[in-house]
């Protein structure tokens, strides 16, 4: 066991856990006032529900039979029993544990941003448990476990496909299945707080840190190269979307300046250990323009994604993992491998590609399955009357009001 | 009595409130509220989706007056609010049944 | 000196620094916007007070005389001569300092919470000195430096007694003192801003991390242990008590998941290097039920603490302690021991009984004591007159207001 | 390469990375509402554009020819090619140059404080391009590569010069030439979010463990006195100012508290790791009482430093690099010196103030040269018109609005 | 000249204006507020303690208008402010003893 | 009918809702404002600079009422909303034109 290696994942557990309260505040500073306890607390409901379940059951689903080439582990680990004293590489097992549990939670959570202001609390509850289980445990085996993804060659270093593509493919067929917001796309819903957005895209920027660099796995220099390459992406995802924003808006705004900081910061999540520094840039001024003009996929197709996950987190994760087809670098991770312009040739890409594909597919037909099983279980349905939408969901699912700001 | 209603530009609620202080008004009362009218509201962009709001925020002023204040009040008001671009508000009066301070219960102009 | 111990324990330090103003808004949410300022400035001043008291006596009289089964250290440390070169264990002895420090100011601002709205600021200054050298140093010597209840056996991985029923008792002998608020319970006090607590939450369970997991001063296994127990035991506090909250008052609140999460927070703190993953399940999700439940005795017995932190803090510190006599298991950490349910008989759980009993009556009689001295000798009293509490703190003590949100 | 102290640098680099958000915050919370996310924007806007100049030539500008004791780099390492594999002391040397990045973008962040409200975003962008490469660059080579001062022997342990000074003064002269906002100093312009500005300082505080603690480069006994020195020194600096408040203005602020914090972190950045703990206590109390006393300065001199950057920044940063010519305790760091109090004589004092002397004049010149050669080139001039000022620049710059609370 | 006051429901408020706009009514003044009326308010609940809360959101439209519109302008509010559920709200009209138009000082209907 | 306006300070609003509401008035419309006059602001201090606030933060209440009602509401509010001590607020009396409820159209007294 190495106590450097550990100090930095246990540091990086600890930043990418916070990084859901960030998401929840990023989202949170987007929807309207009368809805902003409903967005929180469907976020920080993640973090409570996922990690028991980890404990349990997911973890060995997940990580058990590690290698195995296949769909899904094992029971080896339930309850975490007999790890107390292993260790996995050169930090110790129970803390990769920790590490793969914060990502087990931020996963499901991104789904929130799609679906704001419509679902109840309780079709939540069980949409998240059930989806935690049946499309996170499988895609996280497939890829990060070395199940089957992994074994045929696809690269993912921080999540990719088993975060963002994986989650923005779910935010698609949720949002859809639950019917637009009242008055979308009409009505104005200007964001109530972009401060708090702002305060949430600084929280998911440092944390992001510990979501890429920490997936080293250990305090080295593909620690440093993924660290730098976070930085870099989201600087020119920052950049890009405000020149085209400029350009087509007449404005360069805050939210565009966080927006496209957080696409840079997902499309660099695949490559951010298998890429250099200049690439990275690439990848992240690449993310921050499509994912810009993504946001309008959702006017053209009639889907209400309200705070654009499918823009962002879907197009960004494709983006990226497609791209590190082409950047990949194995100068700069032995584990990795060489892109198109390294002289790799397409193979890398074409299991990119396939990967990517594989995710999309699974996750949009598991989450329809969970939707529509929801609907026909849950006797009130998954979705909010249109009287409790008008009113609001603070007040109408947790009967809280979110600011009584008065001096009274 | 009469009540003197003052919809004006926020910015000018200062030198507003000093103006009539001069002329010996006891007090007032002021609210934010939101004006729709000749001037034009904004347009705000969020992810590339254009919203006009055409409101713009104003400030309410009501001052209880005798009617032997009410002229004098009401010009100076339209003296002091005044920047001559569009969107300056709207003076009026209304005629008041009674008025009454609530801590010693006078009536008629004593209670202003 | 091992730099990944000296690493993992310089981040914790930062970490638990940074709990003092995530208490700070966690507490700012919950009180009337008349009073933001004051809960806020409370908390931060201790950040000040706390620090420069460290540095010339706290750490001498607390850790000086290490081990030596007494009351009290003694003055071999005075300014902290001499340590610039020393070690303590594997890391700095500085920074054994800084990190202890940050314990000794977060104890006396968790007192804040039960007496919001009501204590003048000067009255603070005098109570908060004082209680940190009269109470907090000779029960942090008492248990984190083998003092006498160490000596006995007693443990305290991360500070149940030493922080959380230490305060907790702290503030409910003062909140009595200062009689209740105005208007309590009849007149409606809502929150004026949950997202801020919100906000608070999720620093307080990012730097807890550090609190529990920084205690095992190294980067080690038992730190991972640690880690994943504070974790877990987040998530079953938020999820029983959100059960227990939705059965009893019709309702899964955003307050009750921050709340939950924090009373699992509280009583994982004693036992998180010295029990397993599952029983940490256990011992939060106990917590999250009792400490809900415990908010009834407020109304009861009629005192008015106001934030709960009797409920969260006295009771879940309470509970926990206890429950480590049942759960302790030294196969997890050697310098642990077994507790009932591991074979170790009832001495460790009759040892944790007496320890929290002891530090419980010794910080109400000295508290009272404080509090009594200081209405004697300051002029105005320590409570606000009845004008200045409608008016509000923030004018009256630190003439300033909170917000000045119009757009004029 | 050390995986400690690389642990322990990338968790300095991600919280001084987190610090520009705090900034934003800080300083966010003190402007009006109408011209929050104009503030927000400008520190943001900082993380995007540095990052890319500073990989493609910044870094080897400012860190190429290390120790040439020149007036600037090379081109050595631009696009930081080739950098990959290479170590710099006991971490990567990609860590590095990411850590060193952190600091090239707050630096100029801190100049957004002065110049709150009326300049436009546009002028803004080509200002902190221009000044990043004309004036950041040669300083830090100046004084963190070895060049011209470091080599005369001027110590700078985290940038009381290179950031504070060199910020305070190009603080100055652009609020200067922007002529101060339309109303001051006659119209009220209060705060419009205290509690905003205090999470800011929550934020800044825990970042500056890294920013600090950091600059020893390693998890070792400096970094472990540099962390105790700046705690102490911010909590000195809280006290010290509330005193000087209270006496003066009759009231202990929350603002108070915030600012005196952040004067002594200001001040101790110069000398944390080359002076010992009281010291530090005594450097903090100054800065504390002398920066709340230098806020009358734009009072007197008719100047609109609307956030007290040159009070705090300017004259905290040259109080601390010339005390620490007093105080420097070779004993404490053997790279170090010792100062007058130490029997190290005046030499180092000397070059203390020479040094302060030459970047504050430097960036001065330079900063001006900038502002007035954007003044002639943009059309529409680096300042807002009357009327925008008089709107906000949230609408008129940004088309966005801050808040949006009414329930509606 | 007469004044319309009406109390609305917070989501009728852009069919509101979009209505009387239509009418010619050059412009209005807009401000939340908060009523008690037979509409029940709502219960909130923060650690197990409940909290009735009486008053619901809703919002005051002013309108100033010459007598000749007056009629048509409330029947068109009364049209398009409804739903049918309790809680629509109120409209009433006030006599003014004069307006005038900041900017130019013009009084009467020219005012508007 | 009557618009009976009553200014008061916001910790008495419940006491006042509740005593009206014994009078068997029906319903009444609450807004935040803020006041000028006999009762002095306060100052505010920021990095040592001293700013005056005049404004003191107020509730406005509105109640239509029956002629008939008038002069029994107004004494019980005066009753109730005052604490003797300056700036307990004003209340007058508008007279009304004529009032609707939204919800079915009724006018006059049925309006209440
Ligand atoms: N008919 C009206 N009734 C009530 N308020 C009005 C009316 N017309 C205008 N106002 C108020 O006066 C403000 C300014 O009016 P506007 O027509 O924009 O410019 P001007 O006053 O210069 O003609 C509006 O924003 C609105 O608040
Ligand atoms: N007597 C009154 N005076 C002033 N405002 C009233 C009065 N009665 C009702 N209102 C306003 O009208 C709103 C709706 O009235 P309510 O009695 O709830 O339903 P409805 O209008 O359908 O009868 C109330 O919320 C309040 O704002
Ligand atoms: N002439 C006036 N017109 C309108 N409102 C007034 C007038 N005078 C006072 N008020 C309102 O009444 C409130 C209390 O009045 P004030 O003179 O401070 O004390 P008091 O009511 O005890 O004489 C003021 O804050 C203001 O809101």
């Amino acid at each position: 066991m190495n106590t450097g290696d550990t100090a930095w994942v246990l540091t990086s557990t600890a930043l990418v856990l916070f990084m859901t309260p960030g998401l929840a505040l990023f989202y949170g500073g987007m929807v309207r006032a009368k809805n902003i306890l409903a967005m929180l607390m469907q976020n920080f409901f993640a973090m409570g529900i996922v990690a028991v379940l980890w404990v349990f059951v997911g973890y060995s689903l997940a990580f058990g039979g590690l290698g195995n080439g296949g769909f899904i582990g094992n029971f080896d680990f339930v309850g975490l029993k007999g790890m107390g004293s292993e260790t996995f590489g050169s930090i110790p097992a129970l803390l990769f544990v920790a590490f793969q549990l914060t990502f087990a939670v931020i996963t499901p959570a991104l789904i929130t941003g799609a679906i704001a202001d419509r679902m109840r609390f309780a079709a939540w509850v069980g949409f998240i448990g059930l989806w935690s289980i049946l499309v996170y445990l499988p895609v996280a085996h497939w890829i990060f476990a070395g199940g089957w993804l992994a074994e045929r060659g696809a690269l993912d270093f921080a999540g990719g496909a088993v975060v963002h593509v994986n989650a923005g493919a779910a935010a698609l067929v949720l949002c859809i299945i639950l019917k637009a917001r009242r008055g979308w796309p009409r009505e104005a819903m200007p964001p109530h707080s972009l401060p708090l957005t702002m305060l949430g895209t600084g929280i998911l920027w440092f944390g992001w840190f510990g979501f890429n660099a920490g997936s080293a796995l250990a305090a080295n220099g593909v620690a440093a190269q993924a660290f730098i390459n976070t930085f870099v992406a989201a600087s020119a995802g920052m950049l890009s979307w405000l020149v085209v924003e400029r350009l087509k808006a007449g404005h360069a705004t805050t939210l565009g300046a966080a927006s496209g900081a957080v696409a840079g910061l997902v499309a660099i999540t695949p490559c951010a250990g298998f890429v250099g520094a200049v690439p990275s840039i690439i990848i992240g001024a690449a993310a921050g323009a499509v994912c810009y003009l993504a946001i309008q996929l959702k006017f053209r197709f009639k889907y209400d994604d309200s705070l654009d996950v499918v823009a962002v987190h879907l197009v960004g994760g494709l983006l990226g993992s497609i791209l590190l087809g082409l950047f990949a670098d194995a100068s700069v991770n032995s584990a990795g491998k060489d892109g198109v312009f390294y002289g790799g040739g397409w193979s890398l890409f074409g299991e990119q590609v396939l990967a990517v594909a594989v995710v999309f597919a699974f996750s949009a037909v598991v989450t329809a399955a969970i939707a529509y099983g929801l609907k026909a279980v849950l006797p009130g349905g998954i979705r909010v009357s249109e009287e409790d939408e008008a009113v609001g969901l603070d007040l109408t699912q947790h009967s809280e009001v979110g600011y009584s700001l008065e001096r009274v | 009595m009469q009540l003197i209603v003052a919809i004006i530009k926020p910015f000018k609620l200062d030198d507003v409130k000093e103006a009539v202080k001069d002329l010996g008004v006891q007090g007032l009362t002021v609210s934010d509220v939101q004006g729709f009218g000749r001037q034009r509201g904004h347009t705000e962009v969020y992810r590339g989706a254009e919203y006009t709001v055409d409101f713009v925020p104003k400030v309410r002023i009501e001052i209880l007056a005798d009617d032997g204040d009410v002229e004098r009040v009401v010009s100076k008001l339209l003296e002091v609010a005044r920047t001559g671009k569009i969107g300056d508000g709207k003076v009026w009066t209304v005629p008041i049944g009674d008025a009454w301070r609530i801590r010693t219960g006078e009536s008629g102009p004593d209670a202003l």
